[in-house]
């Protein structure tokens, strides 16, 4: 089983990494590009068996406490 | 001499290297990371910085300036490129070198002074390396751990290519002395054309008893003595 | 848009008092719109106004001859170092930021400071930081030590400026509101100062860096509250995000644009951003300006005109250019690839104003709001627990028996232990000026020929020919908190004597001072007491070491729901060295070299022996309590300007302080922090005789923290001349042992206790890390 | 129209981050995780109308070029 956590810069929050990209991007040609966010991809492996639901209350726990910062950050949890 | 030291935004050892050139007597000047071309020169230094911010990863961007094509020309012809630190981290990323700097395994950025031991002394870049000296020369990046993969780590082992290795004040390649996971302790290495070199380490800061080194010398004194030896390729 | 209407309640919750709503409202001549409300606010701020404590701020020294900008004339002053070159320093606060959002808001911090220095026409070349956490027991301290630490690094490197000095002290009156404080210097020749006024009727005002969005509003108002619990939760959509790769382009961008000189006036956007820098601008030029919102380049989609005003979006500069010079900075910042925009000119009207969607949103007389922002004399009354304070004597407290035990707890106090965790993830030698890294005294830096901003064509010809020989900058920032708790006076006073003493340790006379008031309310009278007094301490140091200030910042309001800080007035003192001979270090140099302490042992006129609010009270008996020792300016001057001259004549070949942890710790510092390479300390041993002091506690002559003492090592054969030197200069001298060996011993009255400087050193350099893995 | 593109590590490239947070989350009582693999996260908005297969064409060289280092990182895209 394997959970994924996407986190992403609040939109409200200056994305400088996603700007020089788009600016880089920009110069290389692709100019049909109107924004890029840059944040974090996060794959987690769980051991077989482990309860679905209870995994997933933990990790939501641990994405808001430890892996994003919420301050700045949004993050999505999955499982599959 | 005439050196060139490429310029891109928020590069900040491009002053330094500049310094550090002059002041072993040689002539050093700016080029701007949009010129196509690289004018009259004998080297190309690629310094350290922050190019971009080092935003996506380190390198990734710079390696797609306009200079960067005519500083491939360059190296195409036989002409001397060295990268230090971030300047290391574009050449990889551009090709010139092969591997990756990745994150430091202990995910911290690290300034403080290194020991590197010169692997060989067969290259344009430690050919004056006195036979035996441990260098003692700072190091200053977050992402600095050498990595490739094992065939190319045959590869640059079978050809000599490791020019520097951390090691500790004897000359041990420990893992205590190693400040960033590199494999092999790998501080810098040269492509197999043995013309581009990159290191993590920075000579430029090291040439001046005053400044606590001038063991950085002994590379660049290294290459004066190879561009005099044998004149080489025109610029781009 | 409609804007609210301006009720009382809306006038509170911007924190202006009736009175000083009544006040702007006088000057208007009618109602505020919204916008022009908000500008109030943020102008009126503590932060911005300084309301609370411009009375005492009076009092510090500011004038010396070689002081070319002087306190608040500009966003940092200026000082005269000889053959043309200037330097530009100043320090700055970011501790609600900081607490709200760590590595956010030290980036902010560094870069909003950095900022202050290039305004100035000068180059940034070397930062310095001041911290204060929690203990680093508390799992939420070292999420924020670690996030501002980092946040610092992150700015500082990326922007490629060496961090070459700097403090932490951990003590759990800054639990829940740290202290991040950051200075900067810079370098220029006199010709090249820049001021941040809009002078020229005519000229165009251009606005440059990347784009307003809504950040940091009104962050300049936010920094001048309480810390509470809610206002973490309030602040999160105030976050501000550093960018120092952007910051890097538009300094140079800046700095390449004055060579041009084309400028007329320059500011950055810092508190409270357009608004701040219009209003001042246009004050400081008794002139108007007018702006054109919609022509501000924006992030975020229909943002108001009091959100574009308020804004504190990072890394934005104001800039006034002589009207017809307009496609130089058109040339160049497309040369860096930086947003730029033509946003408003200067008239003569003295009113700032400003049109949004065609509508005049905002018409202030600009000098009125600037310079007529309220002040207040508050209320300062002695807090009651001095006298508990004052009244504390040794008499429940045994003697030490376990001195070497002692000692190594001491080292391992993370207040005391080595900063390398800290200062190794910051770059402190990029730009190849640094001479004395992190971890002796004080930092010493050189001044090359590089270090300055590129000349106008102009001077460039009328310098040809005239090589700026290297200089020598030495800098330290210091402060004792628990001292300045125990005696707001006695504390900063010291704290003004530690930073000349660290200086002269390096070979360095005084230049000039900048400071950071950290306290907290003002509104308070015991806690205004507090404040009052350190100003008063700060004030006779730095004219005693002739170290006139030139500027720095009050940071109000710190106090979180545990209750108030310390009050942590924070002073960095920079200096010059004469000659590279001159610089020295805090480490024993070579085995046989003769060991002299200057400075009396004990001050024995002191009931409790120098051990008030010492190190070993607080880790040994777990009391921060008594008077500090006390600090005489004269003494302290004499024995500066006699180590100086000991340093002259080539006689010391180190010199290191007593600070917290007193004579011991100075002299196991002096044994083993000198750093070959990483993980690899060169330590060297020491014996010392103290058994002619006989009738003096044990405790307090090796860990009592009477001011005034250096632990000085010399040749042996001229330490009789050193020793007559100095006494003849009537500091007090005496051989206390000599250099060598592998071990610490120590001889007293008492008996001997030795220490392995390996376990020394273990104990002094792991400790943080240790705490933090 | 978005496209998203995940970027991880190659599984012999040391992945120091991954480590740390498995420790963390261990540290926090989260004991089922047997592997953590840190990554990037890319989110690129393009303009309206763009043509769904050139830009899928255009990003996946991007992807290869710029946004990941093919020597460390493997990629995916998709543009929705
Ligand atoms: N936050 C920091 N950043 C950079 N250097 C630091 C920092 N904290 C401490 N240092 C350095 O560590 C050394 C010891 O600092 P400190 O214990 O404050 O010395 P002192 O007691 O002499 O003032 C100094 O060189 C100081 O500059
Ligand atoms: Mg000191």
């Amino acid at each position: 089983m394997k959970a994924k956590i996407i986190i992403t810069p609040k939109k409200a929050v200056l994305d400088p990494q996603g700007k020089t990209v788009q600016t880089a991007l920009a110069h290389m040609g692709y100019t049909d590009v109107t924004g890029v966010h840059i944040g974090k991809y996060i794959e987690i492996d769980l051991a077989p068996g482990t309860d679905k639901a209870a995994a997933h209350k933990a990790l939501n726990d641990a994405a808001f406490k430890l892996l994003s910062n919420p301050v700045i950050e949004d993050y999505k949890l999955e499982i599959e | 001499m005439n050196f060139a030291v490429l310029q891109f935004p928020a590069s900040n050892c491009d002053q330094d290297a500049v310094h550090a050139v002059r002041l072993l007597g040689h002539s050093a000047r700016l080029v701007w990371h949009k010129d196509a071309s690289l004018g009259d020169t004998d080297c190309v230094i690629v310094p350290g910085g922050f190019s971009y911010g080092d935003y996506l990863r380190c390198g990734a961007i710079a390696r797609f300036s306009p200079v960067m094509q005519a500083v491939k020309q360059f190296a195409d012809n036989g002409g001397l490129v060295l990268g230090i630190c971030n300047g290391f981290q574009v050449l990889t990323e551009a090709g010139l070198l092969p591997g990756a700097l990745i994150r430091n395994r202990d995910l911290q950025f690290h300034c403080e002074n290194i020991f590197l031991k010169t692997a060989t002394i067969d290259s344009p870049f430690t050919n004056k390396i006195p036979a035996g000296k441990i260098l003692r020369v700072p190091i200053a990046h977050g992402e600095g751990c050498y990595f490739a993969d094992e065939a190319t780590l045959a590869k640059l082992k079978a050809n000599n290519q490791i020019l520097w290795q951390y090691c500790d004040q004897d000359g041990n390649l420990t893992d205590s002395a190693n400040p960033n996971g590199a494999l092999q302790n790998i501080a810098g290495i040269c492509n197999d054309q043995r013309n581009v070199a990159g290191l993590m380490p920075h000579p430029e800061r090291a040439c001046e008893t005053l400044l606590g080194s001038d063991d950085g010398k002994w590379i660049f004194e290294s290459i004066f003595a190879a561009l005099k030896n044998k004149p080489v390729a025109q610029a781009a | 848009m409609t804007e609210p209407a301006i009720t009382p309640e809306l006038v509170a919750k911007h924190n202006l008092t009736p009175e000083e709503y009544a006040h702007a409202v006088a000057i208007l001549g009618r109602t505020p719109s919204y916008t022009e409300l908000g500008i109030f606010s943020v102008m009126w701020s503590e932060h911005c106004s300084y309301k609370n404590t411009k009375p005492l701020l009076k009092t510090f020294p500011t004038k010396s001859p070689k002081i070319l900008v002087g306190a608040g004339e500009e966003n940092a002053g200026i000082i005269d170092i000889g053959d043309g070159i200037a330097i530009a320093f100043k320090i700055e606060s970011h501790n609600h930021p900081s607490a709200v959002e760590p590595f956010q808001g030290a980036t902010t911090g560094v870069g909003g400071i950095v900022r202050d220095i290039f305004t100035m026409g000068a180059r940034p070349v070397c930062a310095v930081n001041s911290l204060r956490f929690g203990e680093l027991s508390d799992p939420t301290v070292r999420r924020l030590f670690s996030g501002v630490v980092s946040g610092i690094a992150h700015y500082g490197n990326c922007f490629g400026i060496p961090t070459v000095a700097g403090e932490v002290y951990f003590d759990k009156t800054y639990q829940g509101n740290p202290l991040v404080n950051a200075f900067c210097l810079g370098v220029l020749r006199h010709e090249q100062i820049t001021r941040g006024a809009a002078k020229g009727v005519g000229n165009p005002v251009f606005y440059v860096g990347p784009a307003t969005g809504r950040d940091g509003l009104a962050g300049a108002a936010f920094a001048s509250q309480d810390l509470t619990e809610e206002s973490a939760e309030q602040q999160r959509g105030a976050v501000q995000v550093g960018d120092p790769f952007m910051e890097k382009l538009v300094c140079e961008a800046c700095l390449e644009l004055l060579a041009t000189g084309a400028v007329a006036g320059m500011q950055d956007m810092g508190a409270a951003g357009l608004t701040c820098s219009t209003c001042e601008m246009a004050a400081r030029a008794s002139t108007g300006i007018e702006i054109e919102l919609d022509k501000v380049p924006q992030r975020a989609p229909n943002m108001s005109s009091y959100e574009i005003m308020l804004s504190e979006s990072q890394e934005r500069m104001l800039i006034v250019v002589h009207k017809g010079r307009e496609e130089e900075v058109k040339r160049i910042f497309d040369k860096w690839d930086l947003p730029w925009s033509e946003i408003g000119i200067i008239t003569d009207t003295g009113h700032m104003k400003v049109r949004h969607g065609g509508k005049l949103v905002v018409d202030i007389p600009a000098k009125k709001i600037a310079d007529e922002s309220p002040v207040y004399q508050r209320e300062a009354v002695e807090p009651a627990y001095l006298k508990a304070v004052r009244a504390f004597r040794l008499d429940g407290i045994a003697d030490t028996t376990s001195p070497a035990d002692n000692l190594k707890k001491l080292l391992a106090w993370p207040s005391i232990a080595s900063k390398n965790w800290v200062y190794r993830q910051y770059d402190h030698q990029v730009r190849d000026g640094s001479v004395v890294l992190p971890g002796s005294d004080a930092a010493v830096i050189r001044i090359k020929a590089d270090s300055l901003p590129v000349m106008t064509a102009e001077l460039a010809a009328q310098v040809a020919g005239k090589p700026v020989p290297d200089k020598l900058i030495a800098m330290t920032v210091d402060c004792n908190g628990g001292y300045v708790y125990l005696d707001p006076y006695e504390g900063a006073k010291s704290a003004v004597a530690e930073a000349c003493r660290n200086l002269a340790c390096s070979g360095a006379l005084p230049l000039g001072a900048t400071d950071n008031l950290n306290m907290p309310s003002p509104l308070k009278p015991e806690l205004f007491w507090q404040i009052k007094e350190s100003v008063r301490g700060l004030a006779e140091g730095c004219k005693a070491f002739n170290a006139p200030v030139t500027g720095g910042n009050c940071s109000l309001y710190n106090q979180s729901p545990a209750g108030p800080i310390d009050p942590t007035p924070t002073i960095s003192v920079v200096g010059l060295i004469d000659k590279p001979e001159h610089v020295t270090t805090q480490w024993f140099k070579d085995a046989g070299d003769a060991i002299i302490l200057l400075g009396d042992a004990v001050d024995t006129t002191d009931p409790i022996l120098g051990l008030g609010g010492s190190a070993y009270l607080q880790v040994i008996h777990g009391q921060k309590n008594g008077s500090p020792p006390r600090c005489d300016l004269e003494v302290a001057k004499t024995l500066h300007t006699t180590l100086i001259g000991l340093i002259h004549s080539g006689l010391v070949k180190s010199a290191h302080d007593c600070s917290e942890g007193g004579l011991a710790v100075a002299l196991a510092e002096s044994c083993i922090s000198q750093l070959i390479a990483r993980d690899t300390p060169r330590l060297i041993g020491a014996t010392i005789d103290l058994s002619a002091l006989k009738d003096v506690r044990l405790d307090a002559l090796l860990f009592g923290e009477t001011q005034s003492r250096i632990v000085i090592s010399c040749k042996a054969v001229e330490a009789v001349k050193v020793v007559e030197r100095a006494k003849l200069m009537g500091v007090p001298a005496v051989q206390i042992g000599k250099v060598g060996g592998d071990t610490l011993t120590v001889k007293t009255a008492s008996g001997e206790f030795s220490a392995p400087l390996t376990e020394l050193h273990d104990a002094w350099w792991n400790s943080i890390a240790r705490a933090m893995a």
